[in-house]
């Protein structure tokens, strides 16, 4: 058996491969529309997840494959788990009733870059991680530009592939640097080792290297001084690909850094750790209080994603292994409740930039639509009984046990800055249900009647409220499982 | 019939009474005074039942308790506890509210609120009749202030006139100001003594230190001021004239204002104790001096009486100041038959003549005989004029008084010669309303239905004959009853002292009448009077009588107490944090970001410039409340927040260059200072 | 000796030739100096013994991907002004992070080239890159083949899409 | 024999003369160009720190290779979307695309 | 019975009752308002049981059930009830089931009314069960929710502002709570069980400095629920604009989780520094007591003026909970729930005045008594007692919560008796104008029926029985809560 276990082991990853190469060959043969491919790919990605649920129920096959650079563990299969579910719920959503965006070649690259976050995840050394990271990038680049009629989305593709290339090669560099520093690439255990026995001159240069790595891997998670493309492209893009890079390459880097700093990081440099914890608390303040200000609502729930990173490396910054299960979770609670939101922005207005005001009245014109809303603001503000709570409960109580009682303190008081505005669309929403609103200071434009949402994507944004939900209730036990 | 069933039956049978009529005395219409009498009657008789079994009875008659409420492990019990004192007090109340209740059926007939007037009367009787046999004092004030709300919904029986609400509100508002001292008292001595049985809290209370027994007396006393409405608090009592005549007769003549001096007379050992006295004393005479003196001018018939009773108040209150405890319950009761009695038949002058100003009221006595001999009765008690029951009642305060002389005698002394004016004073007002109404040419008025008069008959045979409740020699007698063994000296030239004033003071009324006709020019003017008295007596007591109306003192003592309380609601409206908030941040906050923008430093409008702006998250000058977002939900907090999200949102300028910049300055920047502060 | 004065030579003109990228207004011009600084990393590359690489360079980025620049700009034919002037506003902000990163860079690669051995063991040969390549770097080998994928599909779609 | 560390040195200089262009150029195809000059400086890191370590330079080589492919795989991706954002603006500055308001 | 977890039932119903509403179909309207009075009374049927299985006398915990239910952060589902929380949990389930019998008038968005009332109850009941820290904050945030869409929709006029005012005032102050609970986990026995740090606290484990933070942090969040002085200004917001049967619920209940939290966490685990702050929470008290009355005073609109009433009643319990001694502790426990009672039936007849009149402004209305006569008897009944006029309920709680204070801190209750007073003041101005001032031409119009119909007389029958029964007799609610009162005193040493 031990010949075949890493077809096993990475039967996950061949099947998206294979599936991703025969969607786009199949359309090669009949160019029919994307009726066939839909379903092939939807097909793909249960077949996928079913191959990780087997891998994790045999775990015999854990361990680092090819000389090191890939692992297949715990946290792979929670990640294959998760990509496929957020992936599928990209797919429904991108059904679409026109139907026109949703050629073969969208589901192929949309395959193609899920195995790539997978790829992310797994890698155990820096050139895998930066391959990885492009297998993710780069078919993003090509579907956000993929509906061209869209006006913004050629530009807000080609703004997001200027400053992902830029912040690659920058991540580069770093991965050249800590070569030369640790000369290794690979992080098996964690790719710093005790500062001791580096010396001054390679912990310094190892430093460097960790600041350009964190750059690369900070721009994909929107973390504060690396976030500064996420609200133009996310405005601009095309809907349901926003909501796929706003919800799942975050959550693959997050892993992905996990993997690289190990437990460790945090204890053996203090320079790493108080960089991590600065942006940690710039991501929240700055996150939040712009949020506070926007008014078209992709922007704001890209604010939002700044904010619920800073929440992120509060794990980083406190490290150990409970921070990383609570991280986990966190991640989990934070994937569906994002996009979950995104894709209601999507349905309210599809291919045109959402403002407040056409939330307006929103529960009136489609009480489903609100509801989901709701349930997943309100998991992101992190109320009980919703999974958001148990999640940033989590991650605060961490916080608190690792000494950062400050820390936990200025996250509460954001979280409180972000209930604010998720607070105001819910009020806009539910305002008018039954009295009609006066026109007060923003002066409600006409409520339109009802909204028509096509049934896939309904079907995704309700699942992503019952997730909300779920993860609330029972899912909190999933805490302890996922340890 | 055990004297416990018969003392329990007393407050009972009314209070039954107003729980039926409120159920059903909206059908019963009429008939429904038929149930509150019956009641009020078997009450009586329970009452007198246990004067008789009280009398000669060492120690409480009845003293039974059931427990209440346990409050912080302490058992409190409520019960009954009848002694002397409170059954003499409870006899003088049932008959006086019987006679009342009759006489209100006359008087109320044909009222739209009949039935509700009357359940509203029981419950306040039950009351009454509650504080006069409550065993324990928390017992005492929770009928104390329900008696309070009857006087409040009695008093604004009349609710659609708006000086009968004002009166009813101030009624309420003053006692509720007095009954504060009442609830403290109870609360410090439930929390310190862990009881609240009245007898037991006296004995206890003789062991304490002066100070604490003497905080004690002062917060009891003030609640007897409010509500026996003593200087100051006796604002209220000429305003619930508003009332009708059958509430001022029951209510603000024999029993409610009696409550005060009643709870006194329950804790007198504590006063005695505290040597408080004096502080009882002075207002007292000061009060019934000041009574007398408004009454002399006052031109409303009810307004007189309700002066004449602050005065008479203040006679038992001063009587007590003085140790003459028998006195002050003698006069207590004797006042509240013949006070009643006067009220009483100021109400059937009233009913007869449609009007309650004396001036129009002319000869009323030639056509409502009955009325004007009541009224006579009435008086000539009042003034003190032997052989009436006023004459004994206020010579036991006078001989108090000068017992009193004997001890202190500046102290005596001054309050026995303002007592003897007073009682000038009294006899002379009452004669001036009564000689003014009753006597001379008069219109035609006819007499009120018998069910009125019948009452005021008894009252008046009563008020001849309550005099010989006291007589020094008699075996049974009220002092026998309350202090046995303690030898009343009598003196016989105050008596007669006392009897000249009187006298005086009714001749004195007689010819200021004339006098008065005679400056209408409707009768000769009598030469002797104005050189002999005018000048000496007359002129100055009416000069200070119309210089106090003017003054209106009523309405300087309430602003006394509205002023702080509207001053007090200002500041808290204005210091509410909500308005704090906005005056604090957002104009405070505002300004200082407007400032701050004054001064826009443009260096180079380069990089250096866009990081300066990012960094500072200056509000440049924009409106600063710009409620976008959560429709300004938060308030100046937010602002600030909102003011900072502004500075930094300038950060996303749009420039994919600026981006990258921003990544790799902010990147390295934090990158240093972490460096810096790790290292 | 002759390595030392080659690889003087060859990073001068390197680096006067990328500034001269920078401040030229016409594209064409941009565009040979670009090729021409590509084809001296390849010379570079030859230098340190990695005959592959350079190749590799020479083939790849100053082949293909120069003249693929030049036919995007010839097809979609855009009114290619002259390219605006260097100065905007974060110029100088840009120069000053430059700097700012560079001394302390350039300082530590000195003081790290101190830690790292000398250059006297064997050098790698193409073949033992070859070995390597489907060795212990097999995977992120057939990754990047994935990612060519990618982006081929990619590219063809976008531009097939534009006529 | 020319020391590693001196291409190093002239990695790192080229690679922020390129990053300097990039973050002020203009133009579209100018920031391409820069990234083109970034990628390659890196890949001559890579090599020269490669040279300096135990496995005469088999790692760094590897790695520049790596660069390299995904690089020009970059490069084409993005000149597939300049020409796309050609069609429809027809012009070549970046200044454009920026404007997209914060 | 013996083996069913009693408490979990109590819990379980209005859950399970809220996801039925869920599925109902919305336009059957009267099914659904059928279905969530029967779950309502059934919830107050089982809270009766749960009386009658409570043995009266004894200041222990009782009916204790404890699930783990996330091991990984120590939490596990753990109900228990004592003599402080059974008055508190009657009174959740009798208000919510006189509200379920109001909401039969409601006709507009049905469905969605009934499932936030029910999840209302659910967080409402979870907040007095729970013994454990992190259940006590879900419970106690669970709440905000439905309230805060109750204010939101079927608010007044202005409802946007003043629901995400008190969702942003409770927030803020339930965050820092959440920060102490965390500090209480990690300087005590690391764990939420409640039992476990209040033994750990009495056992004197914490030293006085971490007890200075963790009741800072506490008190935040308490205070602003209650509301203390300072931390008040969302309640008269909330209230104007909130619906009748919000206003009943937020002043019947919600403000109690923030004394019943003083008296339960910060009380037992932290007496030390509860002994040291006393005296600024009586402080405290009192201003609220003065300052609520003295607004009142000053208010123009009817249901704002009874909100600051409620400012005011709360003053007392937290004197009461600042003396810290049995009486102290009993008052306030018996003011909580009598305020409950009594607020609870303004709120319900300012709803009815409002629903004949359309206007909550005190000039415009005249002549209740004469319009409809009931209504205006129960209103003076219910300023009455609300007043504190012994023999009604308001009384006793007042009454007990002075005695308690006085002996404590004399001075400072002294003068609370200014804030009775002009409690008397506020009540009698109001109550005359609207009740008995008769109509003038300007006051607002009413031409609808003199009587009240059956669902009002039904919602507000029961409460001005209860307001009564105590006021005569409070016997019955002393002997469930004097033990525990007793108990709680000896901690603080008073």
């Amino acid at each position: 058996m031990t010949h075949l276990s890493p077809v096993l082991a990475f039967s996950p990853e061949i099947v998206l491969v294979l599936a991703g190469a025969g969607v786009l060959c199949f359309d090669a043969i009949w160019p029919g529309r994307g009726r066939v491919e839909r379903w092939v790919t939807l097909a793909a990605m249960a077949l996928a997840a079913a191959c990780a649920v087997l891998v994790a129920m045999s775990p015999q096959l854990y361990g680092v494959y090819f000389a090191g650079s890939l692992r297949v563990d715990a946290t792979t299969t929670f990640a294959r788990l998760l990509f496929m579910a957020t992936g599928a719920l990209v797919v429904l959503s991108s059904w679409g009733g026109d139907g026109e965006g949703a050629t073969a070649e969208y589901y192929g690259l949309l395959l193609l870059s899920l195995l790539g976050e997978s790829v992310i995840v797994m890698s155990q050394t820096l050139i895998v991680l930066f391959v990885g990271i492009e297998m993710l990038a780069l078919p993003c680049y090509a579907l956000m530009a993929m509906r061209k009629h869209l006006a913004g989305a050629v530009r807000a593709a080609l703004k997001y592939f200027l400053l992902g290339t830029f912040a690659s090669i920058v991540m580069l560099y770093g991965v050249a640097l800590a070569y030369g520093a640790l000369h290794t690439i690979s992080y098996v255990n964690g790719l710093f080792p005790d500062p001791v026995t580096l010396g001054a001159v390679r912990a310094g240069l190892a430093m460097a290297a960790f600041l350009l790595l964190f750059a690369g891997l900070g721009f994909k998670a929107t973390a504060f001084p690396f976030h500064f493309w996420s609200p133009d492209v996310y405005a601009g893009g095309s809907a349901p690909i926003v909501a796929y890079v706003a919800t799942v390459p975050k959550v693959a880097v997050m892993l992905a850094l996990l993997r690289v700093l190990g437990p460790g990081f945090a204890a053996a440099y203090p320079v790493g750790r108080t960089f991590i914890l600065i942006v940690a608390v710039l991501s929240m303040v700055y996150g939040n209080v712009v949020a506070l200000l926007q008014d078209d609502v992709r922007r704001m729930l890209a604010y939002s994603g700044v904010a619920n990173t800073g929440y992120m490396l509060i794990a980083f910054a406190v490290g150990g292994a409970a921070s990383a299960r609570a991280l986990m979770f966190f991640l989990v609670v934070y994937a569906f409740g994002n996009l979950g939101a995104f894709l209601v922005a999507m349905a309210v207005g599809p291919d045109r930039p959402v403002s407040l005001k056409d939330f307006a009245g929103l529960a009136g014109r489609n009480g489903l639509l609100a509801g989901g809303m709701a349930v997943c603001l309100f998991s992101l503000a992190g109320t009980p009984p919703l999974g958001g709570f148990f999640g940033k409960f989590a991650l605060f109580k961490a916080a608190v046990d690792g000494g950062y009682a400050w820390l936990a303190l200025i996250a509460l008081v954001t979280t409180v800055i972000a209930v604010g505005y998720y607070l105001g669309v819910a009020s806009r929403m539910y305002g008018s249900l039954v009295q009609p609103e006066e026109t007060g200071s923003e002066g409600v434009a006409s409520i339109a009647g009802r909204i028509v949402v096509p049934r896939p994507l309904m079907a995704a944004i309700v699942t992503c409220a019952l997730a909300a939900v779920v993860l609330g209730v029972a899912g909190v036990t999933l805490l302890a499982a996922a340890g | 019939m055990t004297p416990t069933l018969t003392a329990f039956l007393v407050p009972a049978l009314p209070a039954a009474a107003a729980l039926f009529l409120a159920v059903f005395g909206r059908r019963m219409g009429e008939r429904s005074s038929h149930v509150a009498i019956g009641a009020l009657a078997l009450s009586l008789i329970a009452s007198v039942s246990l004067l008789v079994g009280a009398f000669g009875h060492e120690g409480p008659l009845v003293h039974a308790t059931v427990p209440w409420a346990v409050v912080g492990g302490v058992p409190i019990e409520f019960g009954l506890f009848v002694d002397g004192l409170s059954a003499s007090v409870l006899v003088m109340v049932a008959a006086v509210a019987t006679m009342v209740f009759v006489y209100a059926t006359g008087y109320m007939k044909g009222d739209a609120r009949y039935p509700w007037f009357f359940t509203v009367f029981s419950l306040f009787t039950a009351c009454m009749f509650g504080v006069v046999t409550s065993s324990s004092l928390l017992e005492l004030m929770l009928f104390w202030e329900v008696m309070g709300l009857c006087s409040f919904l009695l008093i604004g029986y009349y609710f659609e006139r708006p000086d009968a609400r004002r009166a009813a509100f101030k009624a309420f508002i003053t006692t509720r100001i007095g009954d504060m001292g009442l609830l403290l008292a109870v609360a410090l001595l439930l929390g310190r003594y862990k009881t609240v049985d009245i007898p037991t809290l006296l004995a206890e209370l003789a062991k304490e230190p002066k100070a604490f027994m003497w905080m004690i007396c002062a917060l009891l006393f003030a609640a007897a001021v409010s509500k026996s409405a003593q200087f100051p608090m006796y604002i209220w009592l000429p305003d619930a004239m508003a009332g009708p005549t059958p509430v001022s007769g029951l209510l603000h003549s024999a029993t409610m204002v009696a409550a005060g001096v009643f709870l006194v007379c329950r804790a007198y050992p504590l006063f005695v104790g505290a040597d408080f006295l004096p502080m009882i004393a002075w207002p007292g005479i000061f009060t019934a001096l000041y009574g007398a003196v408004l009454a002399l001018t006052e031109t409303d018939i009810k307004r007189t009486l309700a002066y004449s009773t602050m005065s008479q108040l203040g006679y038992m209150m001063v009587a007590l100041g003085t140790g003459g405890l028998v006195a002050a319950v003698f006069h207590l009761i004797t006042h509240g038959f013949f006070k009643s009695l006067l009220f009483l038949s100021a109400g059937s002058v009233i009913h007869g003549t449609k009007t309650q100003d004396i001036r129009e009221m002319r000869g009323v006595g030639k056509t409502m005989p009955i009325t004007g001999a009541c009224f006579l009765i009435g008086a000539l008690a009042l003034s003190g004029i032997p052989p009436l029951a006023g004459f004994f009642s206020k010579d036991a305060v006078l001989a108090s008084l000068l017992g009193a002389t004997t001890v202190q005698p500046v102290f005596g002394g001054t309050l026995l010669v303002v007592g003897l004016m007073t009682a000038v004073l009294s006899a002379f007002y009452m004669f001036r309303v009564y000689f003014g109404v009753f006597r001379g040419p008069g219109r035609k008025y006819h007499e009120s239905p018998r069910a009125m008069i019948a009452p005021m008959v008894a009252l008046a045979g009563v008020t001849v004959v309550a005099g010989a409740i006291n007589l020094p020699g008699l075996r049974v007698s009220l002092a026998g009853m309350l202090e046995p063994g303690v030898v009343e000296h009598a003196f016989p030239w105050l008596m007669a002292v006392s009897a000249c004033a009187a006298g005086a003071g009714v001749y004195i009324a007689w010819e200021s009448t004339r006098l008065r006709r005679a400056l209408h020019g409707t009768g000769p003017i009598p030469p002797n009077l104005q050189r002999l008295y005018g000048g000496v007596f007359l002129r100055p007591v009416f000069a200070v009588s119309r210089f106090l109306r003017e003054l209106n003192l009523d309405y300087i003592l309430e602003n006394l107490v509205v002023a702080p309380v509207l001053w007090l609601c200002g500041l808290a409206s204005r210091l509410d944090p909500d308005v704090l908030y906005t005056a604090v941040f957002v104009n405070g906050v505002g300004r200082v970001a407007a400032s701050l923008a004054a001064i826009d430093v443009t260096v180079v409008d380069g990089a250096v410039m866009a990081v300066g702006r990012a960094g500072l998250g200056v509000a440049r000058g924009s409106g600063f409340v710009d409620t976008r977002g959560i429709d300004g939900a938060v308030d100046g907090v937010a602002g600030g927040t909102m003011a900072l999200g502004r500075g930094l949102k300038r950060l996303q300028t749009g420039v994919t260059a600026n981006y990258a910049l921003f990544m790799i300055v902010f990147g390295v920047a934090i990158f240093y200072v972490a460096w810096w502060l790790a290292r | 000796m002759t390595g030392m004065v080659l690889f003087f030579a060859a990073a001068g003109a390197l680096i006067a030739s990328s500034i001269a990228m920078l401040f030229t207004r016409q594209f064409v011009r941009s565009v040979v100096l670009l090729a021409f600084s590509l084809i001296l990393f390849g010379g570079l590359f030859a230098l340190l013994d990695a005959t592959f690489l350079a190749l590799l360079q020479l083939l790849v980025y100053a082949g293909a991907t120069t003249m693929v620049l030049v036919f995007v700009v010839m097809l979609s034919r855009p009114k290619v002004a002259a390219f605006s002037t260097l100065l905007q506003p974060q110029t100088g902000l840009a120069a000053f992070v430059v700097v700012a990163v560079a001394y302390p860079l350039v300082s530590t690669l000195l003081t790290l080239a101190g830690t790292l051995s000398s250059t006297s063991q064997p050098v790698a040969t193409t073949r033992d890159l070859a070995y390597a390549l489907l060795g212990p770097y097999a995977v992120p080998f057939e990754l990047a083949s994935v990612v060519l994928l990618a982006a081929l599909v990619g590219a063809v779609y976008l531009a097939r899409e534009a006529e | 024999m020319v020391p590693p560390v001196y291409f190093m040195v002239l990695g790192a200089i080229v690679f922020l003369i390129a990053m300097f262009g990039f973050l002020t150029r203009r133009s579209l195809l100018q920031a391409l160009m820069c990234l083109e000059l970034m990628t390659a400086s890196v890949s001559l890191t890579f090599i020269a720190i490669g040279r300096s370590m135990p496995d005469g330079g088999l790692g760094g080589m590897a790695m520049a290779t790596f660069v390299i492919v995904i690089g020009a795989a970059e490069i084409g991706m993005g000149l597939a979307i300049v020409m796309l954002y050609f069609r429809r603006h027809g012009d070549a500055t970046t200044d454009d695309i920026d404007l997209l308001g914060g | 019975m013996k083996g069913i977890p009693v408490l979990s039932v109590l819990l379980l119903i209005p859950v399970v009752a809220s996801l039925v509403v869920l599925l109902l179909p919305g336009r059957m309207e009267r099914l659904i308002k059928g279905f969530t009075i029967a779950a309502v009374a059934l919830t107050f049927g089982w809270s009766l049981l749960v009386l009658s299985r409570f043995t009266i006398g004894s200041g222990a915990m009782q009916m204790i059930q404890s699930v783990p239910w996330v091991p990984a952060i120590g939490m596990s589902f753990k109900l228990g009830i004592d003599g402080l929380s059974l008055p508190l949990i009657m009174l959740t389930s009798l208000l919510t089931l006189l509200c379920g019998i109001y909401t039969w008038r409601l006709d507009k968005q049905v469905k969605a009314f009934c499932f936030l009332l029910l999840l209302l109850l659910v967080g409402m009941l979870g907040v007095f069960l729970a013994l454990d820290a992190v259940l006590f904050y879900v419970f106690w945030e669970l709440v905000l929710v439905p309230m805060f869409f109750m204010i939101g929709i079927w608010g007044g006029a202005n409802r946007r502002y003043a629901s995400v005012k008190f969702f942003i005032y409770t927030l803020i102050g339930s965050v820092v709570m959440l920060l102490g609970l965390l500090l209480l986990f990690f300087w005590g026995p690391h764990t939420f069980d409640m039992q476990a740090i209040i033994a750990w606290g009495q056992a004197g484990k914490f030293t006085l400095q971490q007890q200075g933070w963790i009741f800072g942090a506490l008190f935040l969040g308490f205070a602003v629920k209650v509301p203390i002085f300072p931390f008040h200004t969302w309640l008269p917001d909330a209230h104007v604009e909130a619906p009748t049967v919000g206003s009943v619920l937020l002043a019947g209940v919600l403000l109690k989780m923030g004394g019943y939290g003083l008296l339960r966490v910060s009380l037992s685990a932290l007496p030390q520094a509860f002994a040291a702050f006393s005296p600024y929470l009586a402080v405290l008290g009192v201003i609220g007591i003065v300052y609520g009355a003295a607004v009142a005073l000053t208010q123009k609109d009817l249901k704002k003026m009874v909100a600051y009433s409620s400012v005011s009643h709360m003053g007392f319990v937290v004197l009461g909970i600042a003396a810290a001694n049995s009486a102290g502790v009993d008052g306030a426990a018996m003011q909580m729930f009598t305020h409950g009672i009594i607020t609870g039936m303004l709120f319900f007849l300012v709803g009815m005045i409002y629903e004949r009149y359309h206007t909550k402004e005190i000039a415009r209305l005249r002549g209740l008594i004469t319009a409809v006569p009931a209504l205006g008897i129960l209103w003076v009944f219910a300023s009455f007692a609300s007043l504190g006029l012994p023999g009604l309920a308001g009384f006793v709680g007042e009454f007990t919560s002075l005695m308690g204070g006085l002996q404590v801190f004399p001075v400072i209750t002294a003068f609370a008796v200014i804030g009775i007073v002009l409690t008397a003041a506020y009540f009698l101005r109001t109550l005359q104008a609207v009740v008995f001032a008769p109509h003038e031409e300007d006051s607002a119009r009413y031409e609808g029926p003199h009587t009240m119909d059956g669902t009002e007389m039904a919602a507000v029958a029961p409460l001005a029985a209860i307001a009564f029964a105590l006021g005569v007799y409070p016997m019955l609610f002393f002997s469930i809560v004097d033990p525990v009162g007793r108990a709680l005193a000896t901690l603080v040493g008073r």
